[in-house]
């Protein structure tokens, strides 16, 4: 047996029995396909609730009664295949995990991999991380589909053709050898590494190169934090936050729980530090200064509207008055603050100076001046040491965007021999990637181990394709002392190779003779006995000792106010762009569960758009959905055209664009969704979705810099219309509306002030929406729920809208995609949706966001449930509105009925062609066909799964055995499931709160998942909602 | 020659026996017709003519032995060929044929030849083994297709583990397996059927000890 | 004509009187009834009133099965509904009580209006033997468009032909016929 | 035997008709050859029922989402059809059985077009709740049958079962009615016929009647039972038809007054229907003396009477939704008259209580273009009103997250048109085939031949 398949962790590849894609398997001693097949991918493959054609030819062959029938009734061969060898610990149908770190994006938060028949089919989050404590975000949940990507390299390209490996290792270390000897010019170019055996591996690799240089790139660069706290405190460090240990925290345009450099595990701290009711009780208090809607502002307790150049002043501003306090000079060059809320920023000053050691102020901007100021404020609040942590931090290079630069300078001088490649893309995310292209070919020798052909991998000569994440070992320094071990939890798909395993074997000299090292084998040399293997690997992460980092004290001197920015002229408007929670930096073009997925903000799916203010676009007569052309003021040529959408709460003279879209991988959804006669692409007149906003990006003081720049807006004649899964946006119904005397305000999201809370201890009454305790029956209660009673308790307070949760329901429930077109047809199949609605604050600009998830409410009177006329969806002994799929006969009359609108009709087949997609769809949930109805079903599957085990064991169901995806993904940890009849559950505990509301209890549907009122840290003048 | 009467008598007739026959076929198909998606007694050939009367009947080897998952998965499984080595590595043939061919052979004074039965052979094709029961250099393993007996639509969720753990019987749902020679569908496997055994079992019990068999349709349809 | 006629086992002698209005019918076979006349049947194109009372024929007992079969109907309904929702296969739906009656009742009255009627009319055509591609057997080819036909048996011996025949002509009769009929027609 | 008026009223049928006149008039328009205005309309009508073919076959081979509908309005033209038609179906037993049981003798002339029309209507309404069904090849499923599903039977708590209950009992009876009506006339048209498949099909269904007065005094009886039964039959129709609605927890639908409402608004739109047409049929096949000036001036009269019950029940709405405190309920019937399907709102008040008011004049109610005009206004606003109850009900309910809106792709509309095309081609074969009026009772309620 070769080395690998003798560990646990290798699960063998399923073997269609179809034949349809041949998987190529490398040579290994047994392939072993496990029994289901015959079962499992038909699920997905196989429409499951047609009439098979044994059937019809059973009865046609009746009818027409004679002796055909003999030979039409027998059904087509269902096939099951064994194992040839059976592995230990894999027994077909049963799933396992494994623990393995997230590699989406750089935070590297714990997973745990569900691994069902030797295929990866859902990530979770792994509730014993230190880091990320359980949640997972949407970019993560949705990474697995990244496994099954049939854009995916398959083997290795040698000038455009598959090679072998060995060809391709022999040509390389061939001009490799060379180069050695001759000094060449060698660069690597990578994203940021934060794998210790990754940078390790890099260093043995660059080390025979006198010529060499690593070179970091990363579109969303987190350089200026780590050069400021080089500036501040001579050390290059991104810091770890505390944000759970702060009482105030204030954000300058860091957009912390949502994108911003780990946003998972600050979500996780930030809302341990906002709990109204839950022990321990604590509740900070959150300002923030934005240009743009965040999901981070949404949360605020204050959002302060600004544009790029206020912010810079307000930085300044609070610095000053906080140096003041300290008594520290800090000179600001007088600058307009007229159109500051400088008594905001006073009383801020106050607060934070009150709270000081136990304060954090956090900063996005790619400018160090501002990160310098930054690190001043905090350092004057006495911060550094209890919620910013600079001793043990994540070992995590920095991307310096001048490096990419003279990089490029020196691409097209011609003077760069070899050119290495990570997996990333230069040419589409830089503003001059098109340079960048033309340079590439400039190079001697261009090696990529990009996983597919890139606009900038396709220059490369030789393509090495990296595996995926979870097909490979790796680590991942996560800060706090603590690394993060990534594992292979399937065999890899295609003929690919681990960038570890390359890089080491290119290491040496053709000529030396050294054995050939696994990407496991390099992992485990990198760690030796420093932490215990067998136990890192099972919990995914390891603690190491390490001494803390020091660096020299707080240098004052290097510390200046940021200088103030250019004033945008009139009829400009300032630019931010940003990354989007989904798609980042376009990384995720190519997943389509992301880009179906509303932007927690603007609810629009598949596109990008230029957002502005109502009353900008009341003045250039721009209404949302209008092609306008955004034209950087330095040059013509960096111009782009995208849709506009009108924004609420954004700055009179921002316009913000989301970076990420308008990727060559997004081409790939043309055929997407259902086809029919009047069908309207998902991809915009350019083909691809969205448009791709990096050439607004300017370089400017040493780095690209994502806001700042002035630019132009005109309107266009043209229209490209937004899907957005929400059309009404106020919570509040319309004035004209109104009957005198009525309720302006429907009472679906209830929200309180701390201080109001804290006083009353319950919920302002309004209205109607008064607490119904019991409205009581008219009818006996037959149904008493003697057993368990399952239910839901939401935490609004604590839920963001970062919408991992409804991406990991996606994925776990196999809903499928329906393209753009559908969701502008208010057709998306996601069965958790998250509500946002807009609600006035104590400005009328600057309105609150209200986010709140819905799914099946579980009503234990539930309308659907009656109407439906042939018991497709009845209650269940334990509470659950059960939706059964194969008895539907698809009247909608439920979904018409449902007070909540959850239920969603399969309009359509959609789309389950994709056969290596396919495998990531979760065998024990049926694939719908069309004419069905479907909703949340709890993740009943799960239940049931819970129900089986403990009848095995002969042990109750414990509190916490289930959790449905939504709760398990969820960074805040929002959601919580259980028993309602259990009074030690944690639901039942949640329900007792002053807090607990059911949405529309008026009604008596009596619904099983009930909402924790949303608290503001306000006073209760503060706030301008309306109370009844 | 036949006249023009003839003729269309002689039609007649055909036609006649034509109808009787049918009819006759169709009365007696009538008692094997199933309603769609039952497909009671169904009983396909399976590539290697595999006993279960002889290996569960008369070796009396546990169903669990070979179907190893029925206590731990939702699917009961079909054995890996490797289990079935464990045994045919050494049984070669029946038992009978070995032991004449011993008996011959020391009747003969010489070691005996390797008798390999047809069946078992294709055990050992499967595998690549040669004689010596190596592997054969330069062929791979295929596994063996078999044909799916028990099927159940996509629809519906089965899980073995929560039944066998619970002590239903194979037999309850399978039938009397070790007497047959070819694995049969002895019940229909239509939801009533399973939905009766949920009822009775709610009020006797399986075995004697009670259970909570539920009848919620998300029990087996999500 | 056979219906309601009493077996004979010899042959039957009918008088048939062809008349064109209501009016001469009604008169004419009041005068028939009055006289101690066997009137068999009268034919007409359509139900003419006051004739029930002329051939003083009793009122129908079709209401009886009409009401009988409702409410076989509507208890059988309501009986089958509780059985399936409360006793079969009790399901919770929406939280409704297992015997939820009034939810019972639109079906329950659906189908006793169908059993009512859908009996009373199988009832009728029975019982008249009215039956798809019967063949109808008309008194005068005119009957179902403009004729009003009465047809007397000759009960008895004392019947005398010419004397009822002179009496019709006389009362409007367009067209008189003795008719010999086997046992029936 | 001349003709003495029978009351001061003046005569149901005009000109001096005699029983034989009366069968000539009537059977010679089904013996003539078609008329080119007869092969024009059926050519038109049946290139609609084509179109309809066409869009319901590709919306069922490729899925509902062929329609306009999203998650939140999930019925819209399908069902605003469905009850549309269901209500024209009710003038027919209407005015069969209603004003059977009131002696109203002018109902001679149209009940037999009208029972047609009646099962024509019903037929297309209950096209749509089969073809609404994201899987109608499972209708059956609907039916309580055994079933080796454990028996699993169907919820009869569910107003769709009722629908289902009431809608096929509704078109079994009424079918029966009308056959039953037929029998008499069946067999003066087989004793009428010269040999051919007309006598033949005519001899097979007239099941041997003979006229025979002993079978006639039978006959009435069941056709009151049948009327008798048939009256309350209609009013539990359209009953539950509304508890469709009544019954759920929508704002817009779930209100109490809905069964009356939809009674009334039923007879309204069913009487406008039966009297266009029975316009277009008095024109083109010269029926003037048999639907004369006082038919249409009696139904201009019920028309004005349901339309009044109708701007009552739209009135009623509002003012409990007033009266209800419930933001909910209030702002649906806001939303109905100002939000963005007001204009649907509005033309369902201007057709349905504006246009009918004309119907006081005695002028205008013996001008039968204006008549002819009303009632096409009348069964447009009547169609808007189901759009408006079930569409601005759905698009704005509780949560304004979930508001949408709603337009009908060329499908839907190809669709409605295609239900149109089936009743016109339905109802033009009748008017060759079957006598369109009934000829034994119009005989009955002649002056000929009788004295007082």
């Amino acid at each position: 047996m070769s080395e690998v398949s003798s560990k646990k962790y290798w699960k063998s590849l399923t073997k269609r029995s179809d034949g349809s894609i041949s998987l190529p398997i490398a040579g290994d001693e047994f392939q072993s396909v496990p029994e289901t097949i015959g079962a499992d991918p038909e699920r997905a493959s196989v429409q499951p609730l047609e009439v098979r054609r044994r059937d019809f030819l059973a009865a046609a062959g009746f009818a027409f009664g004679s002796v055909t029938l003999s030979g039409c009734s027998r059904a087509p061969v269902e096939k099951a295949i064994p194992y040839l060898v059976a592995p230990e610990a894999i027994i077909p149908g049963r799933a396992t995990y494994y623990a393995s770190t997230c590699r989406a994006c750089k935070a590297g938060c714990g997973l745990l991999v569900k691994n069902r028949d030797g295929r990866a089919i859902k990530l979770e989050g792994n509730a014993e991380h230190p880091v990320s404590r359980g949640g997972l975000c949407a970019v993560g949940q949705a990474s697995v589909l990244g496994l099954y990507d049939s854009n995916r390299l398959q083997h290795p390209l040698q000038e455009g053709k598959q090679a072998t490996w060995d060809a391709v290792d022999g040509a390389i270390t061939r001009q490799l050898d060379a180069m050695r000897e001759n000094g060449a010019t060698l660069r690597l170019l990578t994203g940021a590494i934060s794998s210790p055996t990754k940078q390790r591996v890099i260093q043995e690799f660059l080390k025979g190169f006198a010529g060499a240089k690593h070179v970091t790139y990363e579109t969303l660069s987190t350089a200026a934090i780590q050069n400021a706290h080089e500036k501040t405190h001579s050390q290059s460090v991104l810091p770890n936050y505390a944000f759970e240990k702060a009482t105030v925290i204030v954000g300058f345009d860091a957009d912390f729980l949502g994108t911003w450099i780990s946003p998972v595990a600050f979500t996780a701290g930030w809302a341990k530090g906002r709990r109204a009711d839950i022990d321990p009780k604590s509740f900070s208090y959150h300002a923030q200064f934005e240009s743009r809607f965040s999901v981070t502002g949404g949360k605020a307790d204050r959002r302060v509207s600004v544009t790029p150049a206020q912010l810079a002043q307000s930085m300044n501003l609070l610095a000053s008055a906080l140096a003041k306090k300290a008594g520290v000079p800090f000179a600001v060059e007088s600058s307009d603050t007229a159109s500051l809320d400088t008594d905001f920023i006073e009383g801020l000053a106050a607060k934070l100076w009150h709270e000081r050691g136990r304060s954090l102020v956090v900063c996005g901007s790619q400018d160090i001046d501002a990160q310098v100021v930054c690190n001043f404020i905090n350092h004057t609040l006495e911060n550094y040491g209890t919620t910013i942590d600079i001793t043990h931090t994540a070992a995590r290079q920095h991307a310096n965007d001048e490096d990419i630069q003279s990089l490029l300078r020196e691409l097209q001088s011609g003077s760069v021999d070899a050119l290495i490649l990570d997996n990333v893309d230069p040419v589409y995310g830089l503003p001059n990637g098109q340079d960048f292209a033309a340079a590439i070919s400039k190079a001697g020798l261009v090696v990529s181990f990009a996983d597919r052909l890139t606009e900038t991998s396709e220059h490369a000569t030789y393509i090495c394709p990296d595996h995926h994440y979870l097909e490979s070992w790796g680590d991942v320094s996560l800060g706090h002392s603590f690394v993060g071990f990534q594992q292979p939890v399937m065999r890899p798909l295609f003929n690919t190779r681990s960038i570890l395993e390359s890089l080491s074997k290119w290491s040496h000299s053709s000529s030396a003779i050294v054995s050939k090292k696994s990407d496991q084998t390099l992992v485990r040399e990198t760690w030796g006995t420093s932490v215990e293997w067998n136990k890192a690997i099972h919990d995914g992460f390891a603690k190491i000792s390490e001494k803390p980092a020091t660096g020299s004290a707080f240098r004052a001197n290097a510390v200046k106010a940021i200088p103030t920015p250019q004033e945008t002229p009139g009829g400009k408007l300032a630019l931010v762009l940003y990354p989007k929670v989904a798609m980042l930096d376009g990384r995720n073009a190519s997943n389509p569960w992301l880009h179906e997925m509303p932007d927690p903000i603007t609810k629009i799916v598949w596109d990008n758009y230029a957002s502005i203010a109502e009353a900008t676009a009341t003045r250039l007569g721009i209404e949302t959905s209008d092609v306008v052309k955004i034209t950087l003021s330095e040059s013509s040529e960096k111009a782009i055209e995208l849709p506009a959408l009108v924004q609420p709460g954004q700055h009179e003279e921002v316009v913000a664009i989301a970076l990420g879209y308008g990727h060559p991988e997004s081409a790939r959804f043309e055929k997407l969704g259902p086809e029919w006669l009047e069908k309207k692409p998902t991809l915009g007149d350019n083909g691809l979705v969205g448009t791709n906003a990096a050439k607004l990006l300017t370089y400017r003081n040493g780095s690209l810099h994502l806001s700042g720049e002035n630019v132009a807006i005109e309107k266009t004649h043209r229209k490209h219309s937004l899907a957005c899964t929400q059309d009404y946006h106020n919570i509040e119904i319309p004035a004209a509306l109104l009957v005198p005397g009525m309720d302006q305000r429907r009472p679906m999201v209830q929200e309180t002030t701390l201080a109001a809370y804290e006083r009353d201890g319950k919920l302002p009454q309004h209205g109607h929406a008064a607490h119904h305790d019991d409205l009581g029956d008219l009818w006996p209660k037959d149904h008493p729920y003697e057993g368990h009673h399952w239910g839901m308790a939401i935490d609004l307070t604590s839920c963001t809208g970062c919408s991992a949760c409804v991406v990991s329901c996606q994925i776990e429930n196999n809903v499928p995609v329906v393209g753009r077109d559908e969701v502008e047809r208010k057709r998306i199949m996601h069965w958790l949706r998250i509500d946002r609605y807009y609600s006035d604050s104590e400005k009328e600009d600057q309105p609150d966001i209200l986010h709140q998830p819905v799914m099946c409410q579980h009503c234990d009177n539930a309308p659907c449930e009656t109407v439906c006329p042939v018991i497709a969806t009845a209650h269940g002994d334990e509470g659950l509105n059960m939706q059964t799929y194969n008895r539907c006969v698809g009247t909608r009359y439920c979904a018409n009925n449902c007070p909540y609108k959850v239920r969603r009709f399969n309009w359509f087949d959609y789309a389950h062609d994709d056969k290596l997609a396919n495998m990531a769809l979760n065998p024990d949930i049926t694939v719908r066909t069309r004419g069905v109805m479907e909703k949340c079903s709890f993740c009943v599957q799960r239940i049931e799964e819970a129900r089986i085990e403990a009848k095995k064991k002969g042990l109750p169901i414990a509190d916490g055995d289930i959790r449905p995806a939504c709760q398990q993904s969820c960074p805040a940890g929002s959601i919580v499931f259980g028993d309602m009849n259990d009074p030690e559950s944690a639901v039942s505990k949640l329900i007792k709160s002053g807090r607990h509301y059911r949405m529309l209890e008026e009604i008596n549907v009596k619904p099983s998942v009930g909402y924790l009122a949303l608290v503001r840290n306000r006073e209760e003048g503060e706030d301008k909602s309306h109370h009844g | 020659m036949l006249t023009r009467d003839n003729k269309s008598q002689t039609v007649m007739v055909v036609l006649l026996i034509g109808a009787v026959f049918s009819l006759a076929t169709l009365v007696a198909r009538l008692g094997a017709f199933h309603i769609p998606g039952n497909h009671q007694g169904y009983a396909p050939e399976q590539p290697i003519a595999f006993s279960h009367r002889l290996h569960a009947g008369e070796l009396l080897i546990d169903c669990k032995y070979c179907h190893h998952g029925a206590e731990t998965s939702r699917h009961a499984g079909i054995p890996a060929t490797s289990v079935c080595m464990n045994c045919h590595s050494i049984v070669t043939d029946t038992l009978g044929s070995l032991r004449a061919e011993d008996e011959l052979a020391k009747e003969e004074n010489r070691k005996a030849r390797r008798m390999v039965s047809k069946e078992l052979q294709k055990i050992y094709d499967a595998l690549a083994l040669d004689e010596e029961m190596k592997q054969k250099p330069g062929q791979s393993p295929e596994p063996i297709e078999w044909i799916k007996v028990h099927n159940l639509p996509d629809l519906v969720y089965f899980n073995h583990s929560a039944h066998v753990s619970m002590d239903v019987a194979c037999e309850r749902c399978h039938g009397a397996v070790e007497t047959m020679e070819r694995v049969r569908q002895v019940e229909d496997l239509s939801m009533g059927w399973c939905v009766n055994c949920h009822r009775t079992v709610n009020e006797i019990g399986v075995a004697g000890t009670p259970v909570d068999a539920s009848l919620d349709c998300a029990a087996c349809h999500y | 004509m056979a219906e309601g006629s009493r077996k004979l086992a010899s042959d039957r002698r009918f008088l048939l009187a062809v008349f064109t209005s209501e009016d001469e019918i009604l008169a004419a076979t009041t005068d028939a009834r009055d006289r101690g006349l066997t009137i068999a049947d009268v034919y007409t194109p359509y139900a003419v009133h006051g004739l029930d009372k002329a051939m003083d024929l009793r009122p129908s007992r079709l209401p009886w099965v009409c009401f009988a079969l409702g409410l076989a109907g509507a208890s059988f309904k309501v009986w089958f509904e509780f059985w399936t929702s409360a006793s079969d296969w009790p399901i919770n739906i929406g939280g409704k009580p297992w015997n939820s009656l009034p939810a019972f009742f639109p079906v329950t009255f659906e189908v006793m209006v169908l059993f009512a009627a859908l009996s009373t009319v199988a009832a009728f055509l029975l019982g008249r033997g009215l039956l798809p591609g019967r063949r109808a057997k008309l008194a005068s080819p005119g009957v179902t468009d403009d004729e009003f036909a009465l047809v007397i048996e000759e009960t008895d011996a004392s019947f005398c032909v010419d004397e009822v025949t002179a009496r019709f002509r006389v009362m409007g009769a367009t067209y008189i016929e003795e008719r010999i009929e086997q046992e029936s027609i | 035997m001349a003709s003495i008026p029978t009351s001061i009223h003046t005569p149901l049928i005009l000109g001096e008709k005699t029983p034989s006149v009366v069968t000539t008039d009537i059977c010679s328009a089904l013996e003539r050859r078609p008329t080119l205005s007869w092969w024009i309309a059926i050519a038109i009508s049946s290139s609609m029922l084509l179109l309809g073919l066409i869009a319901v076959g590709y919306q069922i081979m490729t899925g509902i989402g062929t329609w306009g509908l999203n998650n939140t309005v999930g019925w819209a033209f399908d069902i605003t059809n469905f009850v549309f038609w269901v209500g024209i179906g009710h003038a027919g037993t209407l005015i069969s059985a209603v004003l059977f049981l009131f002696r109203q003798k002018w109902r001679t002339s149209v009940n037999r077009a009208a029972e047609a029309m009646t099962i024509i209507a019903v037929m297309c309404a209950g096209i749509f709740p089969l073809i609404h069904m994201g899987r109608p090849w499972l209708a059956h499923w609907m039916a309580p049958y055994p079933n080796t599903r454990g028996p699993l039977w169907i919820n009869f708590r569910s107003p769709l079962v009722w629908d289902f209950f009431a809608i096929s009992t509704y078109f079994t009876i009424s079918f029966v009615f009308w056959y039953v009506g037929m029998i008499p006339d069946l067999a003066t048209l087989r004793d009428r016929l010269k040999a051919g498949w007309r006598k033949t099909a005519a001899g097979f269904l007239s099941l041997g009647w003979n006229g025979s007065f002993r079978t006639w005094l039978h006959y009435e009886t069941v056709y009151l039972l049948l009327a008798g039964l048939a009256t309350p039959l209609v009013i539990s129709v359209h009953t539950i038809v509304s508890w469709d609605f009544a019954t759920s927890v929508i704002p817009g639908w779930h209100t109490t007054i809905l069964p009356p409402y939809f009674v009334a608004g039923a007879i309204f739109s069913g009487m406008s229907m039966v009297l266009t047409l029975m316009l277009i049929a008095r024109k083109t096949m010269h029926l003037e003396d048999y639907i004369t000036k006082q038919h249409v001036g009696a139904m201009c009269k019920i028309l004005i009477a349901t339309g009044g019950m109708v701007a009552m029940a739209y009135l009623t709405e509002f003012v409990t939704a007033l009266y209800s405190n419930s933001q909910y309920e209030q702002f649906a019937f806001m939303n109905r008259a100002l939000g963005p399907f007001s204009w649907a709102y509005w033309i369902m008040v201007s057709c349905n209580i504006l246009s009918p008011q004309i119907l006081w004049f005695k002028a205008a109610r013996s001008n039968m273009l204006v008549v002819f005009m009303v009632t096409i206004f009348i069964n447009i606003g009547m169609w808007f009103e189901r759009f408006v109850i079930i569409v601005t009900s759905l698009h704005r309910d509780y949560l304004p997250s979930n508001w949408t809106s709603y337009s009908p792709t060329w499908i839907e509309i190809a669709t409605l048109v295609g239900s149109f095309g089936l009743f016109l081609t339905l109802f033009l074969m009748f008017c060759r085939f079957i006598p369109v009026i009934a000829m034994a009772e119009v005989k009955g309620v002649l002056s000929h031949g009788r004295r007082k």
